[in-house]
């Protein structure tokens, strides 16, 4: 089992070094899937709309299938001035619809 | 009334100046952008705003950018 | 409000939504400039609006009222409170002279850096630029 | 409520100091000289000023009129005012003293530009006046300063990824200073009023937020995503970080981190009592500290390494804010203390190995630790400090932020602080043993380009770490008084 791990992690992070660097590509990777868990459990206990927990659960089901996440993460993360327009733009409207529509229902 | 028409050549000239192809076009027009700014402004009741706006807007920035596209595409078009 | 007013807001709008369409979607660096200045415009507009009043008085105190002034003497100057019902609130403006000069140092620096990018890549293209190989 | 005069002298002497070495250009021995005089008398000031409010000109709380005050408050304040407390004491002091640090480093460095010392200046002075102001437009002013401030200090290393950095984040910085100033409108169009404390008077005379304010709260909270680097802008606030000289890096972290209080504080005062604005807080600094742990991890460079460290404990203050609760605020705000310290340690041990090995890449660096035994023990306690080990300061203001998540209710906020300090303590311990103790290269360090004064301002920062490690409420305890009386 951890030898498939190892292997998956090897032949994606190649250019980074042998041990270490895949031991902190591990720690990175179970930081992920702890966190994902952590705010499905917070959104969970929090949310009191169906909405919201039946949303959570398929996006943490949909998140936990796809692993290993974090070259995901590193792929939506470089340095390209696009995505970051992109993520401004998501941000900003986000900002707005939430205080538009006011919902004390977010953790 | 002439106001509002100050109005719609801000706005006009504004999205005018966003997708013209030639850029020296679209840096003089919006100078001209800037100089009704300065117009609208002189309405509103703010003269020394006015004067302010269409000294930079109208004549510094233009300039600034006229020079900055000189050095940059020695006045071929993009 | 005054229909006057709300020309100039939804002006700004226009203007504010322009540069932002400029600095998110347009490739040339130079056209990213041109949104910004647009986006300092668009909010100098609002802020101007704020401290319109309809058929007020420019807020410049020498024209209008003299501070020891009587109108049975002086018959062309008003008295503080008097000026003071009739004018524009100022205060906006003064924000306004200082964000247009900030602008306007800020654009400077960021023309400076596109000639700059420019001479290194020979091209205005963010595309180009930004999203090539890192070179080390 | 006297009024004190030494106050403004903490915004107006560093401007003064960086108009006169940006004079003295290419005088290099004047330029030194006026920059230590004037660093070491910057340092002094906010020890000897008393605590109190300037008013700018004299103005006084007038009663208010309908121009004023929309919703009749009953008095308002005329002009700017500055408060000095002893929040604002703390934070000013440190600032001084980093950027004391930082000037000696840079002039040990030969890096005697005039342009390069003044921008150091400005941005000191940016700096002391967003803590110090009680007035929202000059705060706005002197944010803008500070992005053209800092864009200077990294455009100063000439190199195309510094000039991409500064392009990016002076573009992003138009959009976010132009967001702020619309809210500012949209606020001054409301209530008429620009100074803090009468804002907050307003809101709370006025009753529930009108749909203009709440476009105004999400345009501002634009401007504060962006000035303290959280999550839609941690690429360019890492890349800034990333390509500065490491010493400027490490003013860059602390200015932002104290930016990020600053505003904060001001945000949460001006509208008190407004949850949801907490709530964002929390989710925008939950996405930046877990992002930035991770990506720090993926890292194989040093500085970029340590600049993702540095905006996931950016995060970690703005969780510590988002919270909430007075002790929440204080805790995060002690973090933002303890952790500059630390990352100032690490960035000044980045800047000896770029200038001794000539690079930060992690693969070529090996058996520091035979040819600099003393950085590397720094370099490891520095490591340990911001991972939260106790006795370093880390572990109090951590141990604070857990406490305050259990407290206010998250108790799994608190299971992720830990495995956040967790996956600090890797990354940083990762790059410590491929730059120390991993089997060597062929790369010759020349180990002698720094002085001895490097190796003291580093030790002097260990020290400080330590100090506040075994004593913390010398710093904490005010910081917790005077949140309570904000009572926010």
């Amino acid at each position: 089992m951890l030898d498939k791990i190892y292997e998956i992690f090897h032949e994606r992070m190649i250019h980074k070094g042998k041990g270490v660097g895949i031991g902190s590509g591990f720690t990175s990777e179970f930081l992920m899937i702890s966190f994902f868990l952590i705010a499905g459990i917070l959104v969970l206990r929090t949310a009191n709309s169906v909405l919201f927990a039946l949303g959570s659960m398929v996006i943490l089901a949909a998140i936990l299938f796809t692993v290993p996440t974090v070259f995901r993460v590193e792929k939506e993360n470089t340095d390209s001035i696009n995505l970051t327009c992109f993520y401004v733009a998501l941000s900003i409207a986000v900002l707005l619809i939430v205080f538009f529509s006011g919902s004390e229902v977010l953790i | 009334m002439f106001d509002y028409i100050l109005l719609f050549v801000v706005a006009l000239s504004a999205v005018m100046a966003v997708i013209q192809e030639n850029l020296y076009k679209s840096i003089i027009i919006l100078g001209f952008e800037s100089f009704s700014l300065a117009a609208i402004y002189h309405f509103l009741l703010a003269t020394d705003v006015a004067a302010t706006q269409a000294i930079l807007g109208a004549a510094l920035i233009p300039g600034l950018f006229i020079v900055a596209l000189y050095k940059t595409t020695k006045g071929r078009d993009e | 409000m005054e229909p006057f007013q709300v020309g100039a807001f939804l002006t700004a709008g226009v203007l504010v939504l322009t540069g932002l369409w400029a600095i998110i979607m347009m490739d040339n660096m130079l056209k990213k400039v041109i949104g910004a200045n647009l986006v300092g415009d668009g909010v100098n507009l609002v802020l101007i609006g704020i401290g319109y009043r309809p058929g007020g008085l420019v807020p410049e105190v020498t024209h209008h009222f003299h501070a020891s002034a009587v109108p049975s003497t002086f018959s062309h100057f008003l008295a503080f409170n008097e000026f003071a019902e009739l004018a524009s609130y100022p205060l906006p403006f003064a924000l306004v002279l200082t964000n247009i000069v900030i602008g306007a140092s800020t654009l400077s620096v960021m023309l400076a850096l596109s000639v700059v990018l420019y001479h290194k890549y020979n091209t205005l293209s963010v595309q180009k630029i930004f999203e090539g190989m890192e070179e080390d | 409520m006297f009024n004190s005069t030494l106050i403004p002298l903490m915004v107006v002497f560093p401007l003064i100091a960086a108009i006169l070495v940006n004079f003295l250009h290419q005088k290099d021995r004047s330029v030194k000289t006026i920059a230590i005089i004037s660093s070491i008398v910057a340092v002094i000031i906010p020890l000897i000023t008393l605590y109190g409010v300037h008013l700018f000109s004299g103005h006084i709380r007038t009663e208010s009129f309908p121009e004023m005050s929309k919703l009749l408050i009953p008095d308002v304040y005329m002009g700017i005012v500055y408060s000095y407390g002893p929040l604002q004491k703390i934070l000013l002091a440190l600032l001084t003293v980093m950027t004391v640090f930082v000037i000696f480093l840079s002039l040990n460095r030969k890096l005697i530009s005039g342009v390069y010392v003044a921008m150091i200046f400005i941005s000191l002075a940016s700096v002391s006046a967003i803590i110090l102001a009680d007035d929202f437009f000059n705060f706005f002013v002197f944010t803008e300063v500070l992005t053209v401030a800092q864009a200077a200090l990294v455009i100063a290393v000439k190199e195309t990824k510094s000039h991409k950095a500064a392009f990016k984040y002076m573009i992003f910085g138009t959009v976010s200073g132009g967001s702020i100033l619309l809210g500012i409108a949209l606020l001054l169009g409301i209530y008429g009023l620009l100074n803090m404390t009468d804002l907050s008077n307003a809101i709370i005379a006025g009753g529930a937020l009108p749909p203009i304010a709440l476009t105004a709260v999400a345009l501002i909270t634009v401007g504060w995503l962006y000035e303290s680097g959280l999550f839609p802008f941690h690429i360019v606030k890492s890349n800034m970080y990333e390509n500065a000289t490491p010493e400027a890096a490490a003013l860059l972290q602390l200015q932002s981190k104290f930016v990020l209080v600053a505003m904060s504080i001001a945000l949460l005062r001006i509208f008190s009592g407004y949850t949801l604005l907490k709530s964002v807080m929390l989710g925008f600094a939950i996405f930046t500290v877990v992002i930035g742990s991770v990506m720090a991890l993926q890292q194989t460079e040093l500085r970029k390494l340590l600049s993702f460290v540095a905006v996931g404990q950016a995060g970690l203050v703005a969780m510590g804010i988002g919270l909430g609760t007075s002790f929440s605020i204080s805790a995060g705000i002690f973090h933002a203390i303890n952790d500059v310290l630390s990352m100032a340690i690490l960035f000044f041990v980045a800047g000896y190995i770029l200038d001794s090995y000539k690079t930060t890449k992690l693969d070529q660096l090996g058996d520091g630790l035979q040819k600099a035994p003393l950085i590397g023990l720094i370099m490891f306690l520095a490591t340990l400090a911001i991972s939260g080990v106790p006795p370093f300061n880390s572990y109090q203001s951590e141990f604070r932020l857990i406490q305050a998540a259990v407290q206010a209710g998250y108790a799994e906020l608190g299971i992720l602080i830990i495995l956040l300090s967790i996956a600090t303590f890797v990354a940083i311990i990762k790059a410590f043993y491929m730059i120390f103790m991993k089997p060597g290269t062929n790369v010759k360090p020349d180990l002698a380009i720094r002085g001895r004064m490097h190796k003291t301002i580093i030790v002097i920062l260990i020290v400080m770490c330590l100090f506040i490690g075994l004593f913390p409420h010398l710093v904490y305890d005010p910081i917790y008084n005077v949140i309570v009386a904000l009572g926010v």
